[in-house]
């Protein structure tokens, strides 16, 4: 009978619950929700990617060329990769936050959104990067031109310098073959 | 209302059956749906939370969705099921649980029938239930419905000596069967109830009035059992057994189970009322014969009525959100070493008593 | 209260030189390897003995030693012959509060280990992990069968390091 | 003629209300009356081992987490202190104090819903409700510090991730203030509960000496009577810095090691945890939190098996190094694996609504048993 007591007591004790969707419970400051990366801070460099236990974060960088310029981020680092893939699958991803801390220059963080449910499964594939595919593509272009370029400058530099060798060579052989002459002369005289 | 009915439609038989069936319809539905929502929301503020407060204002239509959700829902019977039986348990039971009301005295102005034998006739019916969960449990071909069913079968059958005994030392006392004439002994004030020793005088009155609680005790957890409520839900476990006996049963039927149990709740809580606690009387005289106002006293003794058996149901549900469930053995040792033999000595003195 | 160190000296000493050997030098705990034709007379005698008295088996892992010939079959996924599979004993004794760690190591290709079941009866389920995981078979289990996995899953034990997962499984894709 | 009469099998299949998680029983019946109950386990096998081998030793944190997901906190401490005794970490005092106080929250919380749903399992619905309503509190005291209610991935090697939010410990004072009347107003509701007391009592009774053969271990060992905790007999950590006793079973509402007897433990138990929080809340020195934590984890060649005392039982992690960056092998040693064998031992002779009884009260949980 003790525990009926109890009961009836809770009967008047006012009601803990809440009503969702009017009412929401306020997060945290420190809450571990939704993924953001802040894109012009970026360098493209890959850490996050290793450290996620279970590899939802894909990233695919092109070299710049030394004459671009693509500004700095914003605690000063010169940026040097275009990021032209930047995808999270937040499907996947386990909100253990291991990818936050060893990011440089911090740009990727947690927010607090948690109402972020989809109908499409594709839907939860976050795109962050800003090229649109056909800057992309014009990127890399340009860059396997550059890359084509330096190919051709160091193969050109490597012919001359083998010409060059050559003619030494050739010089060589030359002022050999006039010593010898010059030997054959002195004999004749 | 009886002879009302008889010089409308003039034929015995048809007034007899609608009189009988008034009170299922004008009273009992209405209140199946209320107390489905009584028990959400006194469960819910006994656990310091709200119960449903979406559909309606402050959730009140709740039940009507419900009841319209079980509707449309599709009714599967399960493939190697026992057609027959399947479709038969559900109308046993609700049918054994709404009988039960023709007997009870709602008025002083109205009772179903005027049957000499009321309070027999509701333990006869009462156990009209048990087959159909037998059925209902054996027909959805389910292991966990069969045990279900079993054990309820069980529970209900040897609940139901303890009942017939207390009452047997009732009516003994009282001397009459019938429902109505036991609720008109105990007029007047709440001293002349049964539970403090109905209408005698004197020393008999004393003496009668501790073996009358002990009584009232009995009969109100045997009751308790017989409806499969509180301490003793063995059969619809929902821990062990899932859902015992109705675990199979979807859309209408369902609904008409789940009907069946809350009619089946007040019913007993009713009973209790009228055996013990005065039926329709008012523990204190009536305000319709203060005012003069003659018609007034039979809607006064219906709210009387019905006060008396909601306490009872709230009784109920509030048990059932306090204590555990007994296992089959606790149950069956309760009933048959504990409440029988205790039935039988309170028989004795309470006759021993009335020889005085 | 007795070190590992103490423990393996009496080993040693009733079990003679060859049988019993200890490594200790590297970090984390030391164990004391036996062989596996004498680990079933070890075990009953670290269980019955006064002195020793380990009542409780903390924990039985299987490891793969992963020591054979690493060898790349067709499609360039390695193979590996020869080796040990190795399975460790963690006994705890909780009159005496003391420890030991027991290494068997069998080969691979023959991973035969007595059971242990009626000394210590925590290693049934144990045991049939090891099976399961490694395919270490226990002699004279009383009923070794997979655990964790799907019971009919003939693609092999799937903690060995040169172990490929299969391409259907029922019909089922199995890498998603 | 005898009737005659052949066993039912009655499968406690995978979707059943009362098996804590996706485990099924198949229970040989005759009648009410168990004759054999074999448990069928790994349906929720997600390799965790074979996981290890491919990620580096900070990665494996968050798969630790996702093993006892009712205690979380707890497997990340396990799994760090056997690295960290490993590699040789020194941890400072701070952090042993954040990884304690954790820890015992922690603990409660587990404890309150393995009471919550045994009481439910027994048909006491009201009391599972308002222990969740506590249980809210202590989420949300986990929420502040790292972010997570759940699954927190905060302890780290050689540390933990975020310091102690500032009004943590203020937050944390108030909950034991709070939590402390209402354990005996649930003592009064359901311990002492006559029917719970007999559905109870005297049901699955473990020996001690059984229990020690199959290597059971947290309270259920205790409740058979022998006093044996991790924290006191071989005190991790800095655990030897607190008073506070461990409850042992005496069999007070029927024979000892009953299913009463294990889930008393864990009441008592609760109220301990409460003591040591309050004891590291008041000595709780600063400093920094990230101080200790390694750039390059690569810990030496070698082997070592580290167990801790999980609300469950002991949680013991053995790690084979081969020097490189991932573990070469992590076996784990789960509780509530070892507890489950004892199933069969326990349900002989006892009717269908008692092995739930019993499975409340050994307190398995599915994710670390199938790991």
């Amino acid at each position: 009978m003790v525990g009926m007591k109890i009961t009836f007591k809770h009967l008047f004790v006012p009601e803990v619950t809440i009503q969702y969707p009017e009412i929401k419970v306020p997060m945290a400051e420190r809450v571990r929700n939704r993924l953001y990366v802040n894109m012009d801070d970026c360098i493209g460099c890959d850490q996050c990617a290793r450290a996620c236990p279970v590899n939802c974060i894909e990233i695919e960088t092109v070299k710049s060329l030394p004459t671009e310029d693509l500004g700095k981020t914003s605690n000063g680092k010169k940026k040097a990769l275009w990021v032209t893939k930047f995808n999270i699958d937040i499907a996947k991803c386990c909100y253990c936050q291991l990818c936050v801390f060893p990011c440089p220059t911090e740009c990727i963080y947690m927010t607090d959104v948690y109402e972020f449910a989809e109908f499409e499964r594709e839907d939860l594939l976050y795109k962050f990067a800003t090229l649109t595919p056909a800057q992309a593509e014009e990127k890399k272009n340009n860059f396997d031109v550059f890359q084509a370029e330096k190919e051709a400058a160091k193969v050109a530099a490597a012919e001359k310098a083998a010409a060059e060798k050559a003619a030494a060579a050739k010089a060589a052989a030359e002022k050999a073959a006039e010593e010898k002459k010059d030997d054959s002369k002195t004999d004749e005289e | 209302m009886y002879d009302i009915i008889l010089n409308i439609t003039g034929s015995e038989i048809l007034s007899m059956i609608i009189s009988a069936a008034l009170p299922l319809f004008l009273f009992i539905l209405p209140f199946a749906l209320v107390a489905v929502l009584a028990e959400r929301k006194v469960s819910a503020f006994m656990q310091d939370r709200l119960g449903p407060t979406r559909v309606g204002p402050k959730g009140t239509l709740q039940t009507v969705a419900d009841i319209l959700k079980l509707f449309q829902k599709e009714d599967i019977i399960p493939s190697e099921a026992d057609k027959k039986l399947f479709n038969l348990a559900p109308i046993l039971v609700f049918a054994g649980s709404f009988a039960v009301f023709a007997a009870i005295p709602f008025s002083g102005a109205y009772i179903g029938t005027m049957a000499d034998v009321g309070v027999f006739y509701i333990i006869a019916i009462s156990s009209l239930v048990v087959a159909g969960i037998l059925m209902a449990g054996w027909a959805s071909n389910n292991k966990y419905s069969l045990l279900g069913a079993v054990r309820s079968v069980s529970q209900i059958i040897s609940y139901e000596i303890p009942t017939a005994l207390v009452i047997l030392s009732l009516v003994m006392l009282a001397g009459t069967l019938n429902m109505y004439d036991l609720t008109n002994m105990q007029t007047e004030y709440f001293w002349n109830w049964f539970i403090f020793g109905g209408p005698a005088t004197g020393i008999q009155k004393i003496l009668l009035i501790p073996f009358m609680v002990v009584g009232f005790v009995i009969i109100y957890i045997s009751t308790l059992a017989e409806v499969n409520r509180t301490p003793f839900d063995i059969p619809e476990a929902e821990s062990e057994l899932v859902a015992g006996y109705h675990t199979e049963y979807s859309g209408m039927k369902f609904a008409i189970f789940f009907l069946a149990e809350y009619a089946n709740m007040f019913a007993v809580s009713a009973i209790v009322a009228t055996l013990f606690f005065g039926g329709f009387q008012s523990p204190f005289g009536y305000i319709g014969n203060l005012l003069g106002a003659e018609w007034m006293i039979p809607i006064e003794q219906f709210l009387w009525f019905t006060v008396k058996g909601l306490f009872f149901v709230f009784v109920q549900m509030w048990l059932r959100w306090t204590l555990p469930r007994l296992r089959v053995d606790q149950l069956m040792a309760l009933c048959w070493k504990y409440l029988i033999p205790y039935a039988f000595v309170n028989l004795i003195i309470i006759g021993i008593i009335s020889l005085i | 209260m007795k070190t590992p160190e103490e423990i393996f000296e009496i080993l040693k000493s009733k079990f003679g030189e060859e049988g019993v050997t200890f490594t200790g030098d590297q970090a984390g705990d030391p164990y004391v390897t036996v062989l596996p034709e004498i680990f079933r007379k070890v075990a009953v005698y670290l269980f019955k003995n006064e002195d020793m008295n380990f009542d409780s088996l903390m924990l039985l892992s299987g490891v793969d030693d992963a020591n054979g010939e690493k060898t790349k079959d067709a499609n360039e996924n390695e193979i590996i012959t020869g080796g040990t599979l190795s399975v460790y004993y963690n006994l705890f004794s909780l009159t005496h509060r003391h420890k030991l760690t027991v290494r068997v190591s069998v080969p691979r290709e023959t991973p035969e280990v007595e059971s242990i079941t009626d000394i210590w009866r925590t290693a049934d389920w144990h045991e049939r992990e090891a099976y399961d995981m490694f395919g270490i078979i226990f002699k004279n289990h009383p009923d070794l069968r997979r655990i964790l996995m799907p019971y009919d899953w003939d693609a092999g034990y799937p903690l060995r390091k040169d172990y490929q997962n299969p391409e259907f499984y029922h019909g089922m894709k199995v890498p998603y | 003629m005898a009737i005659k009469t052949e066993e039912m099998v009655l499968n406690m299949g995978p979707q059943h209300p009362s098996t804590h998680g996706v485990l099924r029983l198949e229970l040989k019946l005759s009648g009410e009356l168990i004759t054999g109950v074999t448990p069928h386990i790994g349906y929720l096998h997600r390799c965790f081992e074979k996981h290890c081998e491919a990620m580096t030793y900070p990665q494996v944190i968050p798969y630790t987490d996702r093993m006892d997901y009712l205690a979380s906190m707890y497997n990340n401490f396990g799994y760090v202190t056997a690295v960290e005794k490993l590699m040789g970490i020194e941890v400072p005092e701070r952090v042993e104090y954040i990884r304690i106080i954790m820890g015992e929250l922690q603990r409660i919380a587990s404890h309150m819903v393995a009471i919550g749903t045994n009481g439910l399992d027994i048909g006491a619905f009201t009391p599972f409700l308002y222990l969740f309503r506590d249980r809210e509190k202590i989420l949300s005291l986990f929420e502040m510090t790292c972010g997570a209610r759940l699954l927190y991935n905060y302890m780290w090697i050689g540390g933990v991730s975020h310091d102690l939010h500032p009004d943590f410990l203020r937050l944390t004072k108030e909950f034991i203030d709070y939590f402390r009347p209402n354990i005996t107003e649930l003592n009064n509701l359901l311990s002492y509960n006559k029917i719970f007391v007999e559905r109870t009592a005297n049901v699955g009774v473990l020996p001690a000496d059984v229990a020690i053969n199959y290597g059971m271990t947290g309270p259920n060992l205790r409740a058979s009577g022998i006093n044996y905790d991790l924290r006191k007999d071989e005190p991790y950590s800095i655990y030897d810095r607190f008073d506070f006793n461990v409850p042992v079973g005496e069999g007070k509402m029927g024979t000892l090691g009953d299913c009463w007897d294990r889930y008393y433990m864990r009441v008592l138990e609760m109220e301990e945890s409460l003591k040591i929080v309050e004891q590291a809340i008041a000595q709780i020195p600063d400093g920094d939190v990230h101080s200790a934590i390694p750039k390059r984890i690569k810990p030496p060649v070698g082997s070592i098996y580290h167990r801790v005392e999980n609300p469950r039982g002991e949680l013991g992690y053995f790690i084979v190094s081969d020097g490189s960056m991932n573990p070469f092998r992590v076996k784990v040693r789960p509780p509530s694996f070892v507890s489950l064998e004892l199933m069969d031992e326990l349900c002989k002779g006892h009717l269908v609504s008692d092995v739930v009884a019993i499975l409340g009260s050994i307190d398995i949980v599915l994710g670390e048993v199938d790991r």
